[in-house]
């Protein structure tokens, strides 16, 4: 119910400023962006999209950072095995 | 990059996995709540339990907006639809929800005209092109929702649609988590925010169950990896010593929320005193209905709603299972009496509902499952 | 205003749920119990629980195969149909086969002496036997329209399961679909067919000579006029039914008796006129009727007086038309009519060499005419 | 208030008319020529005047005969049809027969990469094709909406009559039902199909074993997404057409290669999900499944992301899945990815012994879970 | 005795042959018009012409109701039948009439609401049982049909039942007689009259057909010994040198016709000053209109109707054939551009049009019939 | 259209005696009988039905006198084909 998915505006309609076309993987469809600040999103903007409405602009730092630290602790990982490993050698 | 593929990938989750593991301290038992439908959805969906350690367990809470509906207010939905002229509209996800006899899919078998949407402006687009016949949208969802329902009504007025309606069942998250806290078998080491109500009211609300209740609260995002940190999160902060409301959903989710959904609600609707929430029974200030400005928009004033109680069934644990004190195979009736197919509880209807996401997706103990699949 | 109630679907269900005991509970954890309680839950013989075909029932799901399950291998039961593959595989033994279909949409569903349940069984049953072959392979496609009361369905599979037993067929594959209320009425049966034409014998209309006997198997308009009344409209009310019956056995006996059988056809919509014009044109002879020979029931006669419409052109659904070698005419009718649904067969015509494609027909009254085909049709989906 | 006009069909068909010339004009008196003038007025090809069909096209009159040999006969055409009798009869030269039925009821009737009519074809090729027989005949049941416009039935004859080229099927009979306003959707579609197994293969549930390979011939969903977004409700746009094919090619190739082949099903309503459950329940066998080898297009991806499905349920209507020998899996998919129609055939997954009838998945996440059949059907009427 | 079959026999049609035969003057052409559409039915659905000498022959006349309807009428009643919630009903011989675009057929097709019913009473019916329509009848017929119509508006006014009309299209025999009497091709020996028209209005108000016009006519009934009879009595009289009104249907009309049914007729509608007739157009006095009394139950008071006129096709020679001056197959597209699947004049759609009889029903000689019958 | 078959009144509907039944051959129909005089029909009585009324009582003195009629001119027929064979006999 909660669902909501990512989506790239694509189009914002002339004469609506509340409408756009987002997309997601090539599939297309209007949404209200009516609960976002019109100057808030553009053209390229990733927004998070919720029963036809765009409920969050998504923030591309943000989300590179979590990406980031996750990475951080995939790293860890790795080396914790490599450093079992070197010591298994040992 | 398009924000979910990204946060699906099976070698990040096995390291988080490992950080994970090794964070738990041997012997103790953790129990973290996900407050939300949407989490439990994607939990079973992805099998993320295979990559918690067997201490690790994660309780389905009363975050599923199909779940807590009661049985009268479905009834009362089908009186409306039965109505002459009435198109009655709702969600998919609303459309096998069992009231007291039957579902929207039984009366639309019988007879009534109740039709499957994808956004409430699609039930306002469905009133413009139908003038003759009065438009309901049968309104349900937590404040990821209530929002899209308050800007579509103000759309209405603006347009002036006269033949739109709500039926309006918004319910607030925040009461129910309260009502969990408050549950004498309450037995939680945190819980998992819900990501997307978040948007739209923020982190802040969340601050008195880490400062009066003394639990932790990461607001988490919906892809795999997502909970897998978020459940993370909590055991550091539990390693840690600190019990603090965080948000791991930076990406999507603004500290303070989103002010202008807020105001739409705020304008549109307001607090009822009480609601009843399956299971849960009534709750205080738990649900929202049209204001006064608003009247014209609300079905619950134009129609004459029969306002029926149905009991619980007897055998029925929900109130349970979505406080997250049984698991959904311990109620007495699951996967006999109760499968998605004839659900007797709500939580059996969504795929977000607890016993429905364990019955499709789990069903079987890891251990088994793990043995099948081989690998 | 808030009043009380319970829902007591709820209660039953639990109650019936209750008799799957658990067996071996000892040896497995509480979770595992209720696991394999569920199993046993699922392999229980699928029941339709609603009483109404909801758009669920036509998806492809659990409701799909609850329904096909619990109603249409329950009513049509065989080994082929319950592998529920994609397609029968059928092994009729010899390789000369008859292939036909019909779509039956009748209204109303149930009527005096028949439903679209028997109907669709032997109408399809019919078309094979006039091509000369045994019935063997049904295959039914169902439309069912939302909202359907499945006690209906039930009924309907039930007539025919009892038809193919009495025409010796099996259904053997099936499908089903659900549309939306309002995009149909109810229930359309399709049913197709596959038989044996076992007999040296072929039919057709090149075999066709003048001097051929046309033969009717018995009295006409019987189901058209049943079906038209039965539709509560016209107001008219007769102590008729409908014909409906498989005509498999008739057409043996014929054959056995006359091996000079030319073709035969069943006279169903557009009645025994349509078909003599069809055989007309096929085979470019003339066809010459003697109306005093054809059977017609009084109250067929009637009904049709009072609506102005003539019973050559009413539809039957047990009755055939056979153009047999003059020679063997005899022979035929007193074979025909020693079977019980024969018992008023009749020479009523014979086949002249001109005019082409024309059927004539001697009236009661001692004159003639052409009779054609009809235009349009004053009866409303009686098949 | 009174205006003049003129009724211009009137002088179109004046205009038509007057072709017919008379010969012999001499020899004959007056009224003879003119009724020599009708009978070859009667014997030119049947036309359809009106745009609409309507409730005298099913009567089984004139009006029934012009649109069957207008529009069916015209697009099928082949000599067993054109006797239009009541059943086709056939000499497909072998016994194992396989026969199958299924309605199309696919609303909008036209899609993105079909229309019901090369739907109608291929889905009962489909299933005669992974039955293991050679699709060879088609029985053709049509219901129309009276009011539906004839040019729209000449395209679906005319896809119909592509489609049974491509696939090497011939239309042997039919049927037509006309029924009133409001009481289908336009145009339903039943056909029933009839195969040959000319292999010596038998194909079942029976013959699946723990280790065999679970193959999928294409990308799925395609049929399912597109249909559900050409329904235009959803206002959701994809450059996404529908997989409508015929698989018997396709399936040709696979057991040529692979005699191991256990048992294959069309992908259609309820996807390659609710194939596998039927297998393993039929098998009584588990079906593993690994997530990340289904092949899905990323518009089906998105668009079933937006509105909460699982690709897995969604209908195919040109793939199928195949249960191959394990140690053939390899050489099974080398074939079927040298067909156009396979390129992207990949092996999902596997069976094993336990849990029987039950569909588990290794998520591409590297999660485990169930997949079990689907309640009810986000996706209305894609079939 | 069923008033039917007695009147069948063949043997006593043979006596009556001969005898008829015996009446007839070597050499003389006689002509009789049989002025009603049902005996024109009859005549060729029992093969009447089979026991008539050579020299008899039978006219076809303008007795037809369908066959008189203009085009520019079913264009009129095709508008109203589009008009928002209209049902129109009408008789089943009417729905294949074409009109300038098309039949009641199309129009049913295309989307209106068209529906047969066998009696006017079924019509209000269908008014009473759907309140929220508005019913139309399509009213049609000479005098045997109008009092049904004017029975039924009696009682929709009776029970008050405000959504039922009737498009009224009564025309009335005797100017049409009138007409062909007027004609100056006439070349008639006398009438058949038209049996179930005089049950209403009776035998008196055709006695100036024989007074004025020198005409004698039998008032005949429809079964085929009625006609051979009628026939006879015709001859007799010619032979006789007699020329009157006689009434050979003494079972079944009354000298005075019903008054009761005049009297039905003469509340609810009153005679129009003219009204177009297909193929013989304009005729004064010739139909009736629904009173001013009545204007409620008058939809072409009700429905704004286009009123166009729709010229027949040029090649239709339909008035000539219902005037008696062309037989059916001397029409130059009768039987190849004018059949009754796709019928240019009116005459060629009831089975009571001379045309529609012909094709069907006759379309050879008698010489080529015989032959091929045999016997 | 002038389509009038005649019927054999079987039943008058209480409390509405403008409605009665007709049998044709086993078949039954309401017809309404207002255009005829109340007292002018009963049951067993015939009837002409046109369009659900009916049109007239059938004069059973009147049919018989015509099938008399007939038989007469039948008979004379008969007669005279007798007196041609006589004829022939001499
Ligand atoms: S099994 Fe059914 S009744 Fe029991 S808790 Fe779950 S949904 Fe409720
Ligand atoms: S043939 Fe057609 S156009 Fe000619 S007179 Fe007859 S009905 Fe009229
Ligand atoms: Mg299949
Ligand atoms: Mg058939
Ligand atoms: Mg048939
Ligand atoms: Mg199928
Ligand atoms: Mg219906
Ligand atoms: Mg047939
Ligand atoms: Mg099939
Ligand atoms: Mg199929
Ligand atoms: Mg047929
Ligand atoms: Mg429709």
């Amino acid at each position: 119910m909660c669902l909501g998915i990512p989506g790239e505006i694509v189009e914002i309609k002339a004469g609506r400023d509340d409408l756009a076309i987002v997309d997601v993987v090539g599939v297309r469809r209007a949404i209200n962006i009516g609960l976002l600040g019109q100057d808030q999103v553009g053209i390229g903007d990733w927004v998070l999209v919720h029963v036809g409405f765009a409920m969050s602009k998504i923030d591309e730092t943000e989300a590179a950072a979590t990406l980031a630290l996750l990475n951080g602790l995939g790293q860890a990982y790795t080396d914790e095995l490599q450093a079992l490993a070197e010591s298994d050698i040992t | 990059m398009r924000f979910v593929d990204e946060y699906r990938d099976a070698e990040q989750a096995q390291a988080l996995a490992a950080q994970i593991a090794a964070l738990c301290e041997p012997g103790r038992q953790y129990k973290f709540m996900e407050v939300c439908g949407g989490h439990t959805h994607t939990i079973y969906k992805h099998g993320i339990e295979d990559y918690l350690p067997e201490n690790v367990s994660l309780v389905h809470g009363p975050g599923c907006p199909v779940c807590v509906i009661p049985m009268g207010r479905v009834d009362d939905a089908i009186a409306i639809a039965h109505e002459p002229g009435v198109i009655m509209t709702a969600f998919g996800d609303m459309m096998r929800v069992p009231g007291g006899s039957g579902s929207f899919f039984d009366a639309k078998a019988a007879g009534a005209d109740i039709r499957m949407v994808y956004s409430p402006l699609d039930a306002l687009k469905i009133a413009r092109t139908n003038p003759d016949r009065r438009v309901v949208f049968m309104a349900i969802g937590f404040e990821t929702t209530s929002p899209s329902t308050a800007m579509t009504v103000l759309r209405a007025a603006a347009e002036g649609i006269g033949n739109f309606s709500v039926f309006c069942n918004h319910v607030t998250i925040l009461p129910a988590i309260k009502a969990i806290l408050d549950s004498p078998d309450l037995r939680l080491d945190g819980f998992l925010g819900p990501g997307h109500v978040s948007t739209v009211i923020g982190c802040r609300p969340y601050e008195f169950i880490a400062r009066d209740h003394g639990k932790p609260l990461v607001c988490a995002g919906f892809e795999p990896l997502d909970l897998l940190q978020s459940v993370f999160m909590l055991l550091k902060q539990l390693t840690e010593g600190r019990c603090e409301v965080e948000n791991q959903y930076t990406r999507v989710v603004p500290w303070d929320g989103n002010l202008r959904a807020l105001e739409a609600i705020g304008r549109v609707m307001e607090l009822r005193p009480y609601f009843e929430w399956r299971g849960l029974g009534f709750i205080s200030h738990s649900a929202l209905r049209m204001r006064d400005e608003y009247a014209a928009f609300d079905a619950e004033r134009l129609f004459d709603v029969p306002g029926v109680r149905v009991a619980d069934p007897k055998a029925c644990q929900c109130g349970e299972v979505l406080k997250g004190v049984l698991k959904p195979w311990e109620c007495k009736v699951f996967g006999t009496a109760c499968t998605p197919e004839t659900p007797i509880g709500t939580c059996m209807v969504s795929s977000e509902g607890a016993c429905a996401a364990y019955y499709n997706f789990g069903r079987f103990t890891r251990q088994r499952l793990t043995e099948a699949v081989g690998a | 205003m808030t009043t009380e109630r319970t829902a007591d679907w709820a209660e039953r269900a639990v109650a019936e749920a209750a008799a799957l005991t658990d067996r071996e509970a000892g040896r497995l954890s509480p979770e595992q119990q209720v696991l394999e309680r569920i199993e046993r839950a699922r392999r229980r013989r699928p029941r339709i629980r609603e009483s109404r075909v909801t758009l669920a029932h036509g998806a492809g799901g659990k409701a799909t195969r609850t329904l096909v399950e619990g109603i249409f291998v329950e009513a049509f039961r065989n080994p082929t149909l319950e592998t529920l593959d994609d397609a029968a595989v059928l092994c009729p033994g010899v390789d000369r086969l008859a292939f036909t279909t019909d779509s039956y949409v009748v209204s109303p569903l149930f009527f005096p002496g028949g439903d679209i349940g028997d109907l669709a069984v032997n109408g399809t049953v019919n078309d094979l036997a006039v091509s000369g072959a045994r019935p063997l392979y049904l295959a039914a496609g169902f439309i069912l329209e939302e909202g359907f009361p499945v006690a209906d369905l039930q009924r309907i599979t039930a007539s025919m399961a009892a038809a193919a037993r009495r025409a010796g067929v099996q259904v053997v594959t099936g499908d089903t679909k659900v549309v939306q209320r309002g995009k149909a009425d109810g229930c359309y049966v399709n049913t197709a067919g596959v038989g044996l034409l076992e007999r040296p014998v072929t039919l057709g209309a090149g075999h066709v000579r003048p001097g051929d006997a046309i033969i009717v198997s018995g009295p006409i308009g019987d189901h058209g006029v049943t079906v038209m009344l039965a539709r509560g409209e016209l107001d008219i009310e007769a102590d008729l039914v409908s014909d409906t019956a498989p005509l498999h056995g008739l057409v043996a006996a014929l054959l056995d008796a006359a091996p000079g059988v030319r073709l035969m056809r069943d006279a169903t919509r557009g009645g025994v006129a349509t078909v003599l014009n069809e055989i007309a044109q096929a085979a470019e002879v003339a066809v010459v009727v003697d109306e005093a020979m054809v059977p017609v029931r009084p109250a067929v006669t009637g009904a049709c007086e009072l609506l102005g419409i003539d019973p050559l052109y009413v539809a039957c659904e047990g009755r055939f038309v056979a153009v047999v070698d003059g020679a063997q005419a005899e022979a035929a009718v007193t074979a025909l009519r020693r079977h019980p649904l024969g018992q008023d067969a009749s020479v009523i015509g014979h086949v002249a060499a001109d005019p082409t494609g024309i059927v004539l027909l001697r009236t009661a009254f001692g004159g003639t005419r052409v009779v054609d085909l009809l235009v349009g049709d004053p009866l409303p989906r009686i098949c």
